[in-house]
């Protein structure tokens, strides 16, 4: 249901709109059962001038059964849903997938800072390349990003990526995504972080892998990047 | 203490006396009688709701219309901004359905549900709510300091709540975490109340299983609260002293991990969502039986299924945090039990709706309430467990979608469970009906509108709407004209739906005058209340009633048979 | 005495209402100081640099005030059992004794602290004195607050008002014995 | 009244025996230093610790005597906070774990006790999941 109003961008966006598919596939099911019965229920008991309810204690067999069924039917439900959302947990942010890239995404009150690794594809090297709230990827990379916030939570957000991870001040915390599709989209701080935080949006610009060449050549040497990324920790210290 | 236990049971006879020289302070304001307290409690929170909704008005309709001055406000600033959610969601939770549902309701209806005269500490309960009071005067206090109230989310997560410089509320976050301890305070000697009246001071003849459900709820809402708030408590200390003596508890540059805070509150805030959940769906099942004529379906289901649900939620907090720092591994763990507890609230659910089964149902104001509560409720139900799949959080987490789930379980507890209780039990407070049609016209004008807000934020939400953001069209992805048509139609349903509560209070303030006369037992219900004269006096009952049955004995064919009366009250003899 | 409603006259438990009351505020402060020492425990374990300053603690008062308590919780529950008798004006004594203990204890952790921050120890030196001011604190309220319920439960309990007093205080007692108890390891032994 | 017609023991005899294990935990982790075992340390403070707060709930608070399910209620709260030490510890205790590391611990001065490896495995082991 996603993917109508959100390109897929990133190789994991399809398994989770599947699993978002799937849940509501199956919750919608007991929504639509349970809503008919109740409402069925209002419309077919309403009082009528001398009819007397019926007594039912509900340890009858006859009405109690179907709440039996549709305590086993949910539970079965929620181990499949279990299944699959266990599965994409751990394809999506336990698995770490080897890295033919790695970022740095350093998130502070109210901008993000993005580090990319130079012409050595090598992050904290001096050719890095840092830009604020400007992301380039290459489409069809595998990317790693460390994520380190330099003072309150933030979270790095790309909606388009269907990724989410929140940045904490003192940790350093590892995730990977790759883009499948080229274009520009938003990437957002999703963790509220102070009175700037409505702004803390930035773009991230998919590329090509030319694209990609001439985006590295745009920014030849870029010292303060050297700087900024080797400080990024220490910084905090 | 054996001696008081034989104590005979005229005492109220001998106190009678003594409150007609009550003079307004000592009956109104410094009262120690249970109904009072709960008076105090219902008006303090209905005043709270009003300020909630206000704020609920300011920031949606700075969502609608960005940059527009709003009206009795006028331009809404970031900061501002942050402030008025934060607080809107701050109150809604702690200043308006705790108090409202537990402390109000609970303190109203336990005493006469049990069939005793009154708490069991009467002076502790006055204390809770003035403790109470204050924490309410503390928050509002909060707004109007320098740099404005705090505006860190109701989550309040450091190093943000923590430090000013980042805050940028000096007072603001330490008033806040000052209130919210101090309205903890205020439950846990409530809770106490609550708890040892139900165990120990019920009625002669009254059972485990003869105890209405609403009494059981709110007794393990509040066992509930007094379990999981602690952790919670002790962690305001440490916020408190990170804000105002510069430790570090949650400061990673001073050995301390801002994580910590997260675990010490949700370990609260998920139990949280029962302790106000409970209470109002426990007034469902009282409601819906008087209404459908109907002994409930299956009682110690309906209880076993409270118990699992409160067991368990115990186990779940950190579905919260799934992407908010915390190991990988572990939200596999809370997945399992978040999934998990979907089974006896689904089954509780169900329950409910096959106490309508055979049937004989009366749309009254009360009913109509307590029928949307289920249905709403369900909305919010299921849309949870899109959150709870920890792989379907990744992207929803934060999301609008968020929003609007915890919206369709805040809304039917909180409003529609108030309103319910209300319009159900207002002749027993004041011994006059309320006015039908305008019960129903206040129904379906605040009922309609609703849907009308959250459902367009669920779009919202899975179009990647994030939340806590004051003005959208600085994302072009989100600034779109569908998405902000939605975003207006939520505003205007919202007017709509505050403006529609002036039916209510309208109906509420012209019923004490102008309603007609009620008897004892209007609904010719069975629980002890209806027993009591309506209002109550000081000693509730007339004379101390006797517990025979359970309280959902409606339409028993032996009583049909013998008086041809379709209920059957607890305290009459067989 | 203030008007008792029949709803605290029955006893459907079997256990006298007041009782029950304070075991459910005793569960309720278990969770509180659990949330404390636990949160101080995860701290503690994950930095073993706080040995170094856990060794500036001083183990000797430490153990002098847990013998103040141990000691306090005995004349307690004399007390108790003096009530259970009916000897009220004997309850009284042990209560005063106890509120001695209390005194005593609070006197010698104003001494401690004094010394301490003399020291250049002060809440905010590190984490680890965070806790342990945070905690020992919260705890030395908890036993000044005993005190002053004890004193007025006392003053009734020799007029021989309100004997089941004298146990109920005295469980809360036993209680803030309970939490020292533990205190005494995690801040001062364990080094 | 069954639980107030319950026998008094010999509370000074208790106490006695209290402030003798008081003793022990005080020399315990002297003797645990000087020999450099550990375990006595521990032992000796928390061992011991949990042997008083026993005899104070059995003798003291007579909860030997009360009822079943107030034992029952004040040992679920004790578990809730186990509950909580175990799912938070991974967390805030460990100084990294899958795909995190805390930078700032990590380069905190070196430990010179060896209790963490102790308590490390029980509560997750998150090392293991580390990249």
């Amino acid at each position: 249901m996603i993917e109508w109003s959100l390109a897929q961008g990133s190789t994991f966006a399809g398994q989770i709109d599947g699993l978002i598919n799937l849940i509501g596939w199956l919750v919608g099911f007991w929504f639509v059962l349970a809503q008919g019965v109740f409402f069925y229920l209002i419309i077919k008991h309403r009082a009528q001038p001398g009819v007397n309810a019926g007594y039912v204690t509900g340890d009858e067999e006859y009405p109690k059964k179907f709440i039996g069924w549709a305590h086993w039917g949910v539970l079965a439900c929620d181990v499949v849903i279990l299944v699959f959302a266990v599965q994409t947990w751990y394809d999506v942010k336990q698995d770490l997938p080897p890295a033919e890239r790695t970022i740095r995404v350093i998130g502070q009150q109210w901008a993000w800072t993005f580090v990319h690794p130079g012409p050595d594809g090598k992050v904290d090297t001096a050719d890095d390349i840092a830009l604020v709230d400007e992301l380039h990827l290459e489409e069809g990379v595998l990317y790693h990003y460390l994520l380190e916030s330099r003072d309150v939570l933030h979270n790095f957000s790309v909606p388009v990526f269907r990724l989410k991870q929140d940045a904490i001040p003192g940790r350093t915390i590892t995730g990977w995504f790759e883009p499948t599709i080229t274009g520009e989209y938003s990437v957002q701080c999703a963790e509220i972080c102070g009175i700037g935080h409505g702004i803390m949006g930035a773009r991230v610009f998919l590329e090509t892998e030319d694209q990609h060449v001439a985006f590295h050549e745009a920014h030849a040497t870029n010292t303060p990047a050297l700087q900024l990324a080797a400080t990024s920790v220490g910084a905090d210290r | 203490m054996a001696e008081t236990i034989e104590m005979p049971e005229h005492g109220h006879d001998a106190h009678g006396d003594h409150h007609h020289e009550e003079t307004f302070w000592s009956k109104y304001v410094f009262s120690c009688d249970h109904k009072m307290i709960a008076m105090q409690y219902m008006f303090t929170g209905m005043f709270m709701a009003l300020i909630g909704g206000f704020f609920a008005y300011v920031f949606r309709t700075q969502l609608a219309f960005p940059g527009a001055e709003v009206m009795f406000w006028g331009l809404v600033t970031p900061g501002e901004y942050n402030s008025l959610v934060t607080n809107h969601g701050t109150i809604m939770i702690f200043w308006v359905a705790m108090p409202v549902l537990i402390a109000a309701f609970g303190n109203y209806l336990i005493p006469l549900m049990c069939g005793c005269d009154d708490m069991v500490f009467p002076r502790i309960n006055r204390l809770s709510y003035q403790v109470f009071l204050l924490s309410a005067i503390v928050l509002i206090a909060s707004f109007f300091v320098d740099g404005g109230g705090f505006g860190g989310a109701w989550t309040a997560y450091p190093p943000l709540s923590s430090q000013y410089e980042y805050s940028l509320t000096p007072l603001g976050s330490t008033l806040w975490v000052v209130a919210v301890a101090l309205e903890f305070v205020a439950f846990l000697l409530g809770g106490i109340n609550f708890v040892t009246t139900a165990m120990n001071s019920r009625a002669p003849g009254m059972r485990l299983y003869d105890i209405p459900i609403v009494v059981w709820f709110i007794v393990i809402a509040s066992v509930l609260f007094m379990a999981s708030v602690g952790p919670l408590i002790a962690g305001a200390v440490m916020l408190a002293f990170d804000q105002t003596l510069d430790t570090g508890f949650y400061d990673p540059n001073k050995g301390g991990d801002p994580i910590l805070w997260q675990h010490l509150f949700w370990f609260f805030g998920h139990p949280e969502v029962y302790v106000v959940l409970l209470p109002a769906i426990g007034m469902c099942a009282d409601v819906m039986t008087t209404f459908a004529r109907k002994k409930l379906f299956a009682y110690r289901t309906v209880l076993y299924t409270a118990f699992g649900t409160g067991i368990l939620s115990f186990t779940v907090w950190a579905h919260h945090q799934f992407i908010a720092g915390i190991d990988p591994r572990m939200a596999n763990v809370f997945t399992v039990t978040t999934l998990l507890i979907s089974v006896p609230i689904a089954e509780m659910c169900f329950v409910y709706i096959a106490t309508l089964y055979k049937g004989s149902i009366t749309l009254t104001t009360p009913m109509l309430w307590a029928l949307s509560f289920i249905a709403e409720f369900l909305i919010g139900g299921v849309t949870g467990i899109f959150l709870g799949a920890s792989g379907a959080d990744v992207y929803f987490h934060d999301t609008y979608f968020v929003l609007a789930h915890f919206h369709y379980t805040f809304f039917p507890i909180a409003i529609i469970g108030v309103f319910m209780g209300v319009t159900y039990w207002y002749p027993k407070m004041f011994g006059t009906m309320m006015n039908d049609s305008l019960g129903k016209l206040h129904f379906w004008f605040t009922v309609i509108p609703f849907n009308l807000i959250f459902l367009p934020l669920f779009v919202l939400g899975a179009a990647g709407q994030h939340r806590r953001i004051y003005n959208y069209q600085h994302y072009p992805e989100l600034a779109t004209d569908e998405l902000q048509a939605l975003r207006v139609l939520a505003t205007v349903a919202l007017w709509v739906m505050l403006a529609a509560q002036f039916i209510f209070f309208y109906n509420f303030f012209s019923s004490l005058k102008n309603g007609k006369k009620a008897g004892n037992n209007p609904w010719k219900a069975n629980s002890l209340e209806w027993v009591a004269p309506s209002p109550p006096g000081h000693g509730n009952f007339d004379e101390m009633p006797t517990v025979y049955r359970g309280p959902y004995e409606y339409s028993h064919p032996d009583r049909l048979k013998e008086t041809g009366e379709d209920y059957w009250p607890q305290n009459v003899p067989s | 005495m203030a008007f008792r409603p029949i709803a605290n006259t029955r006893s459907v438990t079997g256990i006298p209402t007041g009782r029950l009351a304070i075991w459910w505020v005793i569960g309720s402060e278990i969770v509180i100081f659990g949330g404390l020492l636990m949160s101080y425990l995860m701290f503690r374990l994950a930095h073993d640099e706080w040995a170094a300053h856990a060794a500036n603690t001083n183990t000797a008062i430490g153990a002098f005030n847990t013998l103040v308590l141990l000691t306090s919780s005995l004349t307690a529950v004399l007390g108790h059992k003096a009530a259970e008798e009916g000897n009220g004006p004997k309850a009284a004594k042990m209560l005063w004794l106890t509120c001695l203990g209390g005194a005593t204890f609070a006197c010698v952790k104003a001494y401690e602290w004094s010394t301490e921050i003399a020291h250049g120890f002060t809440l905010t030196t590190n984490s680890f004195w965070g806790f342990y001011y945070t905690a020992a604190g919260l705890h030395a309220l908890h036993v000044i607050a005993g005190c002053i319920v004890m004193l007025i439960v006392a003053n009734k309990a020799r007029k021989g008002i309100d004997l089941h007093h004298v146990e109920l205080i005295g469980l809360y007692w036993h209680f803030v014995d309970l939490v020292w108890i533990f205190l005494f390891p995690l801040l001062y032994i364990a080094k | 009244m069954s639980a107030e017609a319950h026998a008094h023991p010999n509370y000074v005899k208790v106490w006695a025996i209290l402030v003798a294990l008081l003793a022990v935990s005080v020399i315990g982790p002297e003797v645990g230093d000087a020999t450099g075992i550990q375990a006595i340390t521990l032992f000796t403070a928390f061992g011991i610790a949990i042997v008083k707060a026993y005899m104070v709930c059995k003798n003291f608070m007579h909860l030997n005597v009360e009822k079943r399910y107030i034992v029952y209620l004040l040992t679920t709260c004790l578990v809730f906070m186990l509950l909580f030490f175990a799912a938070a510890a991974p967390d805030v205790m460990k100084t990294e774990g899958t795909n995190w590391t805390k930078p700032l611990v990590l380069t905190a001065p070196p430990a010179h006790h060896g209790e963490d490896a102790g308590h490390g495995d029980s509560h997750g082991g998150a090392d293991a999941g580390a990249h």
